[in-house]
């Protein structure tokens, strides 16, 4: 399914999607991987990675199956 | 608790209105959420709402199982625009009806205070001076 | 703050709605309040309002004037309806608008929770069993 | 101008307007003369009077010439 991004990660990375990296096999690590590639996402004052359209925690597993998704500051409303 | 949930280009007040309508409710909160002129200063040309439309739909969700789970609500309806808005479009109606209205107040406020917090939707704002 | 006061046999939503709507603002509370069918588990026919017309007209001034006095409100409607109203129908809407949400709450309930004490009108129940 | 009565103050007074009675010069006399002539004004869990239009406490003088009313408790919205 790979990785979909949103808002101001979408700009950042400059692409709606990407595959899941080879060796990332939880959502600690993907987040590492996203700030070694795209360090302006540090900047956010929150990057949150959903898993299946749900928030996930760091130790999450994820696999190339899942549908994940970064999701910066929501501003909704 | 009845719920109407709905993402979609154009919304308006009065299907929320006649969603919770019952005449077994007595009380009717309902918050609007509409594209100001200006923001911190700035003049505002128009926002763009980007949503992660599946998962803000279940995001939404568990908004209104909390909502039923804390309070005696007969019914709730969220409904959240997408896309080009200009000022004075509505961006979120929440609309809530109740046998007692303090509640009624409460639930409103408790679901648009968390709908901005958990529900992955993104304004884009496009000012006058052209600046990001 | 703009005000809209109006005692009328049939008031509506979306006058209010209309009164509100402003592109300076970005929140809008409104609370309707409409005829149960049933109250204190007896059947409602109907109920009638009857209203000091004059006084609750100041009376809601003077609400206003405490909204104004407490909170950075842009636009505050209240409407009230009087004579016979049946099941479903409203009988009052107080509809705020605010560049800030949390404070249109604030206000909106305060408005209808003093309208409540202290606007001169009153309620005659008559329930399906007839009695009073 | 006399005395105005609303809700179920009308209904237990039988009318919905009369005279101030002669020689009352006061929001507290008028009550007490309303509780002796109509008892079961004493029930109701509150009874306001009004002058000009708002309301007024047991000490405010009143007239012939003053809008009087007599509100029970209110039950609006």
């Amino acid at each position: 399914m790979g990785i979909l991004l949103f808002g101001v990660a979408k700009d950042i990375a400059g692409t709606p999607k990407m595959d899941l990296p080879e060796h990332i096999t939880d959502v600690g690590a993907l987040k590492q991987w996203l700030y070694n590639h795209y360090p302006a996402l540090m900047q956010l004052s929150s990057m949150m990675i959903a898993v299946n359209r749900s928030y996930a925690t760091d130790g999450q597993a994820i696999t190339a199956a899942d549908e994940i998704a970064v999701i910066p500051p929501v501003s909704g409303g | 608790m009845d719920v109407l949930i709905s993402i979609k280009e154009t919304i308006t007040v009065q299907e929320a209105l006649d969603f919770i309508q019952s005449p077994e409710c007595g009380g009717e909160v309902i918050f609007t959420g509409t594209i100001r002129n200006h923001t911190k200063g700035r003049g505002v040309v128009k926002l763009f709402y980007e949503c992660y439309e599946a998962m803000a739909i279940s995001e939404m969700h568990k908004i209104a199982d909390h909502v039923k789970a804390q309070w005696d609500i007969k019914k709730l309806a969220m409904l959240h625009a997408t896309g080009d808005k200009y000022p004075g479009d509505i961006a979120v109606v929440i609309a809530v009806a109740s046998a007692h209205r303090g509640i009624a107040f409460d639930a409103c406020e408790y679901t648009i205070d968390t709908l901005k917090e958990t529900v992955p939707i993104w304004k884009k704002e496009f000012f006058e001076d052209g600046r990001d």
